[in-house]
This record gives structure tokens, C-alpha cells and sequence, in this order.
């Protein structure tokens, strides 16, 4: 099961293979627990989490489009406590590292929840998700502008020693700025890309189809972005890299591994295949088999050489 | 809840844009239970797109055959992809999903009350309880939406049809021919399935006659299996997930806005 | 064959329909003529034209991705002196209008395009691409800084009286900032989105499958980023604007519209299918008809209501 | 240059991977000359993955039946979607592209060099042309790599073939072949289609020998019609068009990187 050729070390934590579930797709691991374990993962990342709940968007919240689709959940979630009294007791049961995705609409609020999970032993690490927007800034994502994505990487870094993993917006002009930014801040490694600002209108309603009328692009869709992204800032810092967009199928993980990445995560490709990770995992293994590749690591950002 | 790829037994076009497929999938057959629905796969193994499966409800369960019936109507892209599989391809589907009926002990005289493509569950639901006194109110645009009236008849559940052209049974609403007919014999419990606007009437109904139900819900759906919290629908306590939740809720729990 | 429903103004320009093509799929318009001629669009948009010929970037310069396709042409073109002495000619053949897309890599070469082209009277307007890397600025594209934006765009401005588009490039954190510039420099009309930068791996030679490594995505699965900048920019403007992104159908382009487009063009979509432009015409017709719409504008930013 | 829904008259797999189909297309059929492609949709109607249409060269050309034949060998998703085709399905297809070989008058002995799937447009160049005296170079990996050599032997062209694991004719290099053959008996002119090395190794044999002669190229391509710039190769007159500049180049105008 174990294969010592996929083990990768991302921001200190030691993972049995570079595949993880991107935030949000894989709720708290426990839906796919009829098609897999989330111990088939190097280490789950949960949706995020809020310090009080969060209600979410008005439905419609999805929509198809082509080889993508759009989402605005609006982070719905049930808020840190129950976070911790219903998913943490589940997670526990398995031995995957759990890192947990945080978000929030201050500054406090990040810090607030990291502090309140620190201490729980089964919660390896976290990951800021910075694409939300920032109440005190008039609404802008955090993840738009250096500053604020700093900021709150700096408060967040104070508050805890796990590893802290920074997830960029891909929404902006240059990201290796943001990644920059962050780097300095502290983070301990980098998870791009979140979703990309898009929108359909319904020809009928003549409205848009999305309660929330803009929502995120996410799906093969977008992987030309995000391997380009994840290669400019794979040149950008030195930090691991988590990369994610649309991967399908082992072929795409491997794109980001040579355009940098350390590690993976699949999220709407599980969405088109409830069984992908698995079959990812296999072809990565096939690949490395057939190409006498010792660890992945050796590809690591081969496409820049 | 299980990942196959199905073997279409039969494949038949029930008329203008309609469909039945009988598919062989033995481990989904074995746990499906009625108003529960599966994820079919619109595309094909080399094309991305359409990316997401497409909800359908079970139409028919048959575990000894190991077999699940779906009837669907093709209304974009998806659908027609699927309508176009033939009898012998495979077709990758997953499920059963969703939490399917409840069917309290007490409830004597059922109604169910369909709207177009809402149908195929609620007949599911007939079959498996043939000692439970159902009457079926079918409701369509016009006589050649209402469909597998030849297999509500076999079953024995005695139907009253509505059309929204009066091509067939009641000119009207069905939800104004189950209004009058309840008024004359009543029943015990409601179940609905159909678009929205007719469960909102059903719900109101419902909630003047004082009649204890369930409707089954339709959402555009992403996971299917309750991860992504895509296909919430507002109910009285929150938000919840029509693929899992769901589909069918208590009649009174959900809020529809105007 | 003309239909007044359909007839709309651009920034000044009567076009007798919404449809153009995108500036560099189309050529100058003659490599589509066993498909139909240039009559059949509103206006004619020509592939970019600058000073001197470019030679453009080596091969491979195009590569498909998930319902789209990345390009790293690099604006080759003969130069504006072989574009008047061999496109215009032909051009002048047919009746529909023709708008010149302009490149350059400082604002002089661009103004040196226009006021070379301004006396031709075939040319009915100028379309300024400043997704170019302005060399001066470091090879940052002018169109992801509002001021250089603005900057070429008032130079150009002074160069002629001519409708006067400028092209805005995608790859932005906040496109309404450069579309107000662009506006406040006197832009006639906006026309986005251009590509969003993208890339793509070769596993094989565990290279960049592009010469140019990284390049534009275009086609339909940007199609929801598109729209939701039209969408946007809808609100912060209020001249008129060209939207085009992955549009592939009539319904497509009615989005467009309806998210507050008066025009549409149809690139990479006319590569899946030659026959697209027609059909897009006649699927808007029938729309209009089965919803009993007068006139095309009626739907202009039709979602915002 | 004309679109078409092609009828699929014939499918034959021609060994692992290959296919050979007959599509009914008169307009095409008509105007097509030898070296010319088409463009063949990969993707249905309800899908916009894969989005670009796949360059195959023509093999055959039949205008009294109207019908263009064409051999390909599935690399990757587009070719697998299209060999999954069946005769009496349609597939969009648009037409002859390309410049096609021009054979001077003076070229009496000419030698056709084939790698791999360059084959097929050598053979509708040797079909049309039944006065002159082709020699055709076929090198394959192995012998089933070599296709239609029945069609070959019909048509009355001698043909000597090469495989990299020796299964076959000459073990080695086909353009080793050749340049042991044409040292016998010399050519006064060479047209080659096939891998980008094996016409890097033609080319320069020509240059030693002095042949003049023409190399059908091959390039990714998104418009095939001569718009995009997208399939440019590198010539001694700057970039050009492979579509329709090209395929096929004098060559020596080709400037292979290294
Ligand atoms: C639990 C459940 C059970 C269903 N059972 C049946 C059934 O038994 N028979 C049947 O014919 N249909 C059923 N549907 C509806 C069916 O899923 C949609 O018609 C189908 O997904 C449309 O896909 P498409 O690609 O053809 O249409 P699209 O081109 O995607 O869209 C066409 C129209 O259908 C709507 N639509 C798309 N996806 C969904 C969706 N997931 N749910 C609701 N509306 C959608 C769109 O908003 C649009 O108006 C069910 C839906 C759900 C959620
Ligand atoms: C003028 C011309 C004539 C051709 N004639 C034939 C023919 O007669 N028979 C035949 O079998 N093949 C022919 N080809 C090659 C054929 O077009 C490609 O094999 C096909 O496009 C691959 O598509 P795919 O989706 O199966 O592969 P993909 O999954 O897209 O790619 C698989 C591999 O093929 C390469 N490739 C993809 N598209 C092209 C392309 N347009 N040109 C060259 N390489 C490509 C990719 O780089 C990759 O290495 C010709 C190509 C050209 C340009
Ligand atoms: C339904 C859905 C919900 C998501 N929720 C979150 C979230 O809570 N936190 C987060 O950081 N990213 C979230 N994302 C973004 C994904 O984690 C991921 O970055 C993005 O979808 C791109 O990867 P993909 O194309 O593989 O899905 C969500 C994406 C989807 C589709
Ligand atoms: C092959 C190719 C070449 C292009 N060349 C230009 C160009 O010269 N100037 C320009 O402004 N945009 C150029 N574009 C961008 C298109 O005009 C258009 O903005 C973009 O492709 C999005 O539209 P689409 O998805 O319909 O293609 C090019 C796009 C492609 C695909
Ligand atoms: S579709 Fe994902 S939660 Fe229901
Ligand atoms: S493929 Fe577009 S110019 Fe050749």
C-alpha cells in the first residue's frame, strides 16, 4: 500500500503521497467514505472553517460549464465548535494528517480559529484560505493585494508553530507577489490555485444563474492557469508549492509536479469521477514505474531545468 | 452508495424526447431504495465535457435481476448525451443516493402526486408497497407527457390525470384536481414530486387540510454525494443538501421563495 | 439578409449586426472565405499590425487544453506597410466595416500604426491589444496597469478621430480599475476579454509544451471569466463594449449581451466549427423571434436589472 | 475548401491502432489532390471537449464515388474518439487543406520515403500519377506497422520496407535503406512523410546527393485554414504556415532545429 517512491515533505509534515482532497470538495472526508478512506490521501484538508457558523449562499450554488463549473457555496460551515465535536472525532479514527482549511472575514477571525484548534493534536496544520473577502477593506479578497494576504499570514503565523500553508486567489496581476508577500510573513508553504472569479447568465430568466450572481471557476477548465501559475511561483520562492486546478487525471498531477508543485490536490475532478484519487494514485505510480523515476520528488519542477 | 459502469439492458423511447433504460447494476440494485436516485455520467471516457453526472431518479428497483429502471427527459445537453447510449453500451453510474421515503406506519390512504418527469420515484415507491392504498394524480403538459400509465395500471393504483391542455383527464392543474378530489375522499398523507411551482401548491394544500406528506426536491447538483453543499435547498432548519438530506423532505420543511 | 433587429452602434459605428471576429483568429479575413466573407460580420477586426513585421515566437505555438486551447503566436504580422499595401485591398472589396488591431511595444510604435492607417478610409476604427509587454515598463503587458493603459490610450487618442477600442487584458486583479482608465483616456468602446495567461507540460520531454512557454487560453472554458468582466465592467462604464471569450453559440453570445455587451466577437469557437459565425447569426435571429424582441439592444445588460 | 457531415461508407482496423475509414464527401472528393489533409471533428454535438478538429492526410481520392479514404493511426483522445466511429455514423469533416506535391515533369525516377503513418499521402500521390516511376521507402517499427501493402502492390509501385526491430525487410533505419538503394540506382527526385527525424535524415541526404525533391510536414494545428499562425515551422523564407503554406515544402526550405 505504502509506496516509499510517493512519499513526499511538505512544510515539515511527512506525507505517504503527494495527493490531497482541495478544500471544499471532500467536506470533512466522511461522503466519500463510500468510495475511499481518507486515509488514501497524504493528508486530508477539510472545508473551511469559521469561528461562528456561517449560513452560505442562496441556492442556485453550482452551475456546469464547459469542462468546468462554477460554485458559490459562501463557505457554508457549521463554525469551529462543532467542527471540533463532529468532524474531529471522525478524522481521529484515521491515520492521515488533517489539515484544516480556515477562513474568515478579519484577521481576528483567522487567528481566532487556529488558536481554538491548535492545541488538538489530530489537526497537523492549517491552510488560509485568503480569497475571502476582507470586511475592514470594503470587501476585497484578502488574497488581492500583498499587504493584507501578509497581514494575515503574520497574525496567523504568531498563533501557532504547525505547519501554516497560505492558499492564494488566482484572481489577481501578478501572484508571485502575493507569494512573496506571504513567504515573508511565515508561511510554510504555498496551495494554489483557489477558484477564478466567473459567472453565467440564464438566456430564459435573463438573470444570472448563480444566487450569489458571480461564483468560482474551478475544473480542466482552468489548468492551463493554475500550472502557470504554480510554475511562475515555483521560480518565485522557495517554499513548497500544494498545486491544484483541474487535475483529472494522473497525467495533470504530474504537469504540476514538473511545473513545481511538491505535492497535489484534486477537487472537482472527484466531482466527474468519484473513484479519481484512486486512479490517480495508480498512474502516478504507473508513470514513475515506466519513466525508472526513484521519487516523485526527482520531478519536482523538472519543467524549468 | 457504489461506483459501476452499467450495462443497459433495454433502452426504449416512450415518446417525444422521453426515455426508459434498464440498466444492470447489481450492487446499486441490491441497496436502492425507492425515491432514492442515481448519478449517471454524461460523457464519454475522452471528453471533460459535459464534467458533471446527471441526477435520475429510480423508476423501477429489481434486485434478482440485479437490474435499476430510470425514465428521463432529455432537456439539454447532458440528457441527450445519455439518451443516445444504446442497448449494450455501458454507462458509468453511481448510487443509490439520497435518504428515499418514509412511509409512516399510520398513513392509510396515500396520495401521490406527480408533475411531469416527477413520475418514476413515486412509482417506485407504488411497487414496493403493494398492501398501502395509493392513488396516483398525474399531472402534464399534455397526454403524451404522461407516461408508463400501462404499468400504473398493471400495479393496480387507480390515477387521475391532469393536462395542462386538457388533451387528457382534468383541464388543468393537477394540484387543483387533487384539491377537488380530496375534498370528496380524503387522505392520510401526501407525497410530490414534480417542478416547483406545483409543490409549493402542494405544500399549501397540505398545510390547509392539515395533511402530513413529503415532496421530493429537484437541485442542480455538483458531488451528488454531499460534499460540496451544492444543491442546498432552504428549509426551516437551514440550508440542507436535497442529494443526501434529501431528495424528499417533510412537506413543511422546506420554504420556497417567491 | 440585413435585419434591422440586429443592427447595432459601437462607439459610433452603425454595424449591421453584433457579430465580429476576434482579432487574430480571423486573419485579415481571407483564409475564411470558403466558409463565407467578411460580409457576413458586423465589422471585420484584423489580426494585430504593428510598425515593422514580427516574426513572432517559435513553434510549437499552439496546444489544446479542456474545452479551450492556449497560443503563443506572438502577434506575428508582415508590419502595417504590407498590411495596407496587401489586407487593405482586399478588404476594400467588401462593404463591411473594418477595425485595425493595433500592437506595439511602446506607445510610440502603437501611435505610429494609427497615424499611418488614419487617411486609409477603408479603416473604420482602431482596436489597441494592450496585452503587449511594454518594453519600457520591463516587459509588463500595458494592460495590467491602469496608468500605462491609460497612457497608450491617450497618446493614441490624440493620433486620430477615429472610433477608438482598446482591448483589455484579463490577467487582472481588478479589470474595472483599467477599464475606467482606458475610459477616462477616451476610449470609444471596450472590447475583453483578451487570453488569460496560461501553460501546459509535455510528461514526455518533461518540458513546456509551448516555444513561448507560457501562453493565452482561450475558447470556451474561459468563457465564464468573460462574462463575469463584461458583467463588471458593465457597471463601471459607460461606453460600450465588446464582449468575446469562448463564445461558441448563439446562446453564448446572448449571455454576453444580456451581461451588458452591444457587440460580440467569436474566436477560437470559429476553429471547433468554420460554420460558427452563420450559425451564431441565425440562432440570435430565432431567439429574438421566439421571444418576440424588437431589437437586439433591448437585451444589452439585460442581468443587471 | 468545403464542411461536410461525412458518411462513414467503410471501417476497417488495419492491425493494433489502426484504422482505415472511407468517408462519402463529394465536395471534398472533387477538389482533393494528393498530399492535401482534412480536418475531422473529434468531438459530437454536445460536446466542446475536444475542441479542435484533428489533420489527417487524404490516402485515397475517388471523386466518381465522391468518397475520400484516409488511414490513421489513435495517438491520444482525438484519434481514439474518432476511430470509435462506425460506418453509417456521420462525422464533420472540412477540406482538401493544404497545397498537395507538385511533381515536376522532369522528375522520372522518384523515391517515396514513408515513416510510420506518413504513408497514406504518398499513396494518393502514387495513384495519381500511374506513368511515373515511384520506388516507395517504407520504415516502420515493425512489421505491423507497415499497412496497405496490398494497395501498394495493386498500384504496381515496388516498394522495400525497413523495421527498427528487423521483423520486417531491412532491420534499421528506412532512410539507411535509402541511401543504400539509391547508391545502386539513383533517384532524380525524393518526396518523404513521416517523423520530424526521419525528414531531418532525408534532408540531408538530399542535400549530399544533390536530389531535389519535397517534405510533407506535420504541425499542431488549430485553425487549419491559415488564419491563427498557429502550425508555423521554421523556413528559410521565416515562418510558415504548415496548412496551408505547407504541408509540403521544397526540401531544403525546411529548417530542422536541433
Ligand atoms: C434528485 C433528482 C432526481 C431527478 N430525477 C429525474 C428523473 O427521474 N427524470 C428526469 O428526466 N429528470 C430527473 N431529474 C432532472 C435531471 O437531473 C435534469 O433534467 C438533468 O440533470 C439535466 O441535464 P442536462 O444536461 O440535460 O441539462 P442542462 O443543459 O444541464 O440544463 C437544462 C435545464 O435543466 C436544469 N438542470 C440541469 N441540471 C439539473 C439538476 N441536476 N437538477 C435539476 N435541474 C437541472 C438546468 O438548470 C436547465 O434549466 C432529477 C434531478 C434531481 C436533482
Ligand atoms: C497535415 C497533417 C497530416 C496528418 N496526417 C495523418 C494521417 O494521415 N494519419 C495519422 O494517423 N495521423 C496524421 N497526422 C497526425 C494527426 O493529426 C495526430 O496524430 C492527431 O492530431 C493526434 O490527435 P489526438 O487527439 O489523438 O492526440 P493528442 O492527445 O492531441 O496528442 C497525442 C500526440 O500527438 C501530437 N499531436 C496532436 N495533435 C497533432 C497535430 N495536429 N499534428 C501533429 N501532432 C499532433 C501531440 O503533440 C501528442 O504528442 C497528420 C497531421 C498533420 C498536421
Ligand atoms: C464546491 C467547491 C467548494 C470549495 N470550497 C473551498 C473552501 O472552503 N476553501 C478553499 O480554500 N477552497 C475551496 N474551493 C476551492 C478548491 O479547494 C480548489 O482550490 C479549486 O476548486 C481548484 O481545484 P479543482 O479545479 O481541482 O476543483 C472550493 C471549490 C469547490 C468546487
Ligand atoms: C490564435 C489566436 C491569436 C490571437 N491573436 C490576437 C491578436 O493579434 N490581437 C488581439 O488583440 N487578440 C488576439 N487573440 C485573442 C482573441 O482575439 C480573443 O480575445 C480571445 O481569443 C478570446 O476569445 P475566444 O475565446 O473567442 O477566442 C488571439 C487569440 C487566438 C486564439
Ligand atoms: S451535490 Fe454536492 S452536496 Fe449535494
Ligand atoms: S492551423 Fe491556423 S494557420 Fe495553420
Amino acid at each position: 500500500m505504502t509506496d516509499p517512491r510517493l512519499q513526499v515533505n511538505v512544510a515539515g509534515l511527512v506525507l505517504k503521497n503527494p495527493l490531497l482532497p482541495a478544500s471544499g470538495t471532500y467536506g470533512y472526508g466522511r461522503e466519500y467514505l463510500p468510495f475511499f478512506t481518507p486515509d488514501l490521501f497524504g493528508a486530508v484538508v477539510t472545508k473551511g472553517v469559521s469561528t461562528i457558523p456561517w449560513v452560505g449562499n442562496p441556492p442556485p450554488r453550482v452551475y456546469e460549464t464547459p469542462a468546468g463549473m462554477l460554485n458559490a457555496i459562501g463557505l457554508q460551515n457549521p463554525g469551529v465548535e462543532a467542527f471540533i465535536s463532529e468532524a474531529i472525532p471522525f478524522l481521529e479514527t484515521y491515520q492521515t494528517p488533517v489539515i484544516v482549511n480556515v477562513v474568515g472575514k478579519t484577521v481576528e477571525e483567522y487567528v481566532a480559529v487556529v488558536e481554538r484548534l491548535d492545541d488538538i493534536s489530530v489537526v497537523s496544520g492549517f491552510e488560509l484560505n485568503i480569497s475571502c473577502p476582507n470586511v475592514k477593506e470594503g470587501g476585497i479578497a484578502f488574497g488581492t493585494q500583498p499587504d493584507c494576504a501578509a497581514q494575515v499570514t503574520a497574525a496567523v503565523r504568531k498563533a501557532t508553530r504547525k505547519p501554516l500553508i497560505v492558499k492564494l486567489s488566482p484572481n489577481v496581476t501578478d501572484i508571485t507577489a502575493i507569494a512573496k508577500a506571504v513567504e515573508q510573513a511565515g508561511a510554510d508553504a504555498l496551495s494554489l490555485i483557489n477558484t477564478l472569479l466567473g459567472m453565467a447568465i440564464d438566456l430564459r430568466s435573463r438573470k444570472p444563474v448563480l444566487g450569489n450572481v458571480v461564483g468560482g471557476l474551478s475544473g480542466p477548465a482552468v489548468k492551463p492557469v493554475a500550472l502557470r501559475m504554480v510554475y511562475q511561483v515555483y521560480q518565485a520562492v522557495s517554499v513548497p508549492i500544494i498545486g491544484m486546478g483541474g487535475i483529472c487525471s494522473a497525467a495533470d498531477a504530474l504537469e504540476f509536479i514538473m511545473a513545481g508543485a511538491t505535492a497535489v490536490a484534486v477537487g472537482t475532478g472527484m466531482f466527474h469521477d468519484p473513484m479519481l484519487p484512486r486512479k490517480i494514485l495508480d498512474g502516478i505510480r504507473e508513470f514513475l514505474q515506466e519513466e525508472k523515476v526513484e521519487n516523485i520528488a526527482e520531478l519536482k519542477g523538472i519543467a524549468h531545468r | 452508495m457504489k461506483q459501476t459502469e452499467a450495462l443497459i439492458l433495454e433502452r426504449t423511447a416512450l415518446g417525444p424526447g422521453y426515455y426508459y433504460y434498464r440498466l444492470l447494476c447489481p450492487e446499486l440494485a441490491d441497496k436502492a431504495k425507492p425515491g432514492q436516485f442515481i448519478e449517471i455520467k454524461a460523457s464519454s471516457e475522452e471528453t471533460l465535457d459535459p464534467l458533471l453526472s446527471r441526477p435520475i431518479s429510480i423508476y423501477r428497483i429489481n434486485p434478482e435481476e440485479g437490474s435499476l429502471a430510470v425514465i428521463f427527459k432529455t432537456v439539454g445537453r447532458g440528457t441527450r448525451r445519455i439518451a443516445a447510449l444504446q442497448r449494450g453500451n455501458k454507462v458509468s453510474v453511481f448510487g443509490p443516493v439520497g435518504n428515499g421515503f418514509m412511509l409512516p406506519e399510520e398513513a392509510g390512504r396515500i396520495a401521490l402526486i406527480a408533475g411531469g418527469i416527477g413520475m418514476p420515484p413515486l412509482f417506485s415507491l407504488a411497487e414496493r408497497y403493494p398492501e398501502k392504498d395509493f392513488t396516483l394524480f398525474y399531472g402534464g403538459r399534455s397526454a403524451t407527457d404522461l407516461l408508463a400509465l400501462d404499468a400504473w395500471e398493471q400495479l393496480g393504483v387507480p390515477y387521475k390525470l391532469a393536462t395542462d391542455d386538457g388533451s387528457a383527464g382534468f383541464h388543468g392543474l393537477v394540484t387543483s384536481l387533487f384539491e377537488r378530489e380530496h375534498l370528496a375522499a380524503s387522505f392520510d398523507y401526501v407525497i410530490a414530486c414534480g417542478p416547483k411551482p406545483m409543490l409549493k401548491a402542494v405544500q399549501q394544500l397540505a398545510a390547509r387540510f392539515r395533511l402530513p406528506g413529503a415532496i421530493s426536491l429537484e437541485a442542480y447538483m455538483a458531488c451528488g454525494v454531499g460534499a460540496c453543499l451544492g444543491c442546498t435547498c432552504a428549509t426551516s432548519k437551514g440550508y440542507r443538501r436535497v442529494c443526501v438530506d434529501g431528495p424528499v423532505f417533510e412537506i413543511s420543511e422546506v420554504t420556497f421563495d417567491d
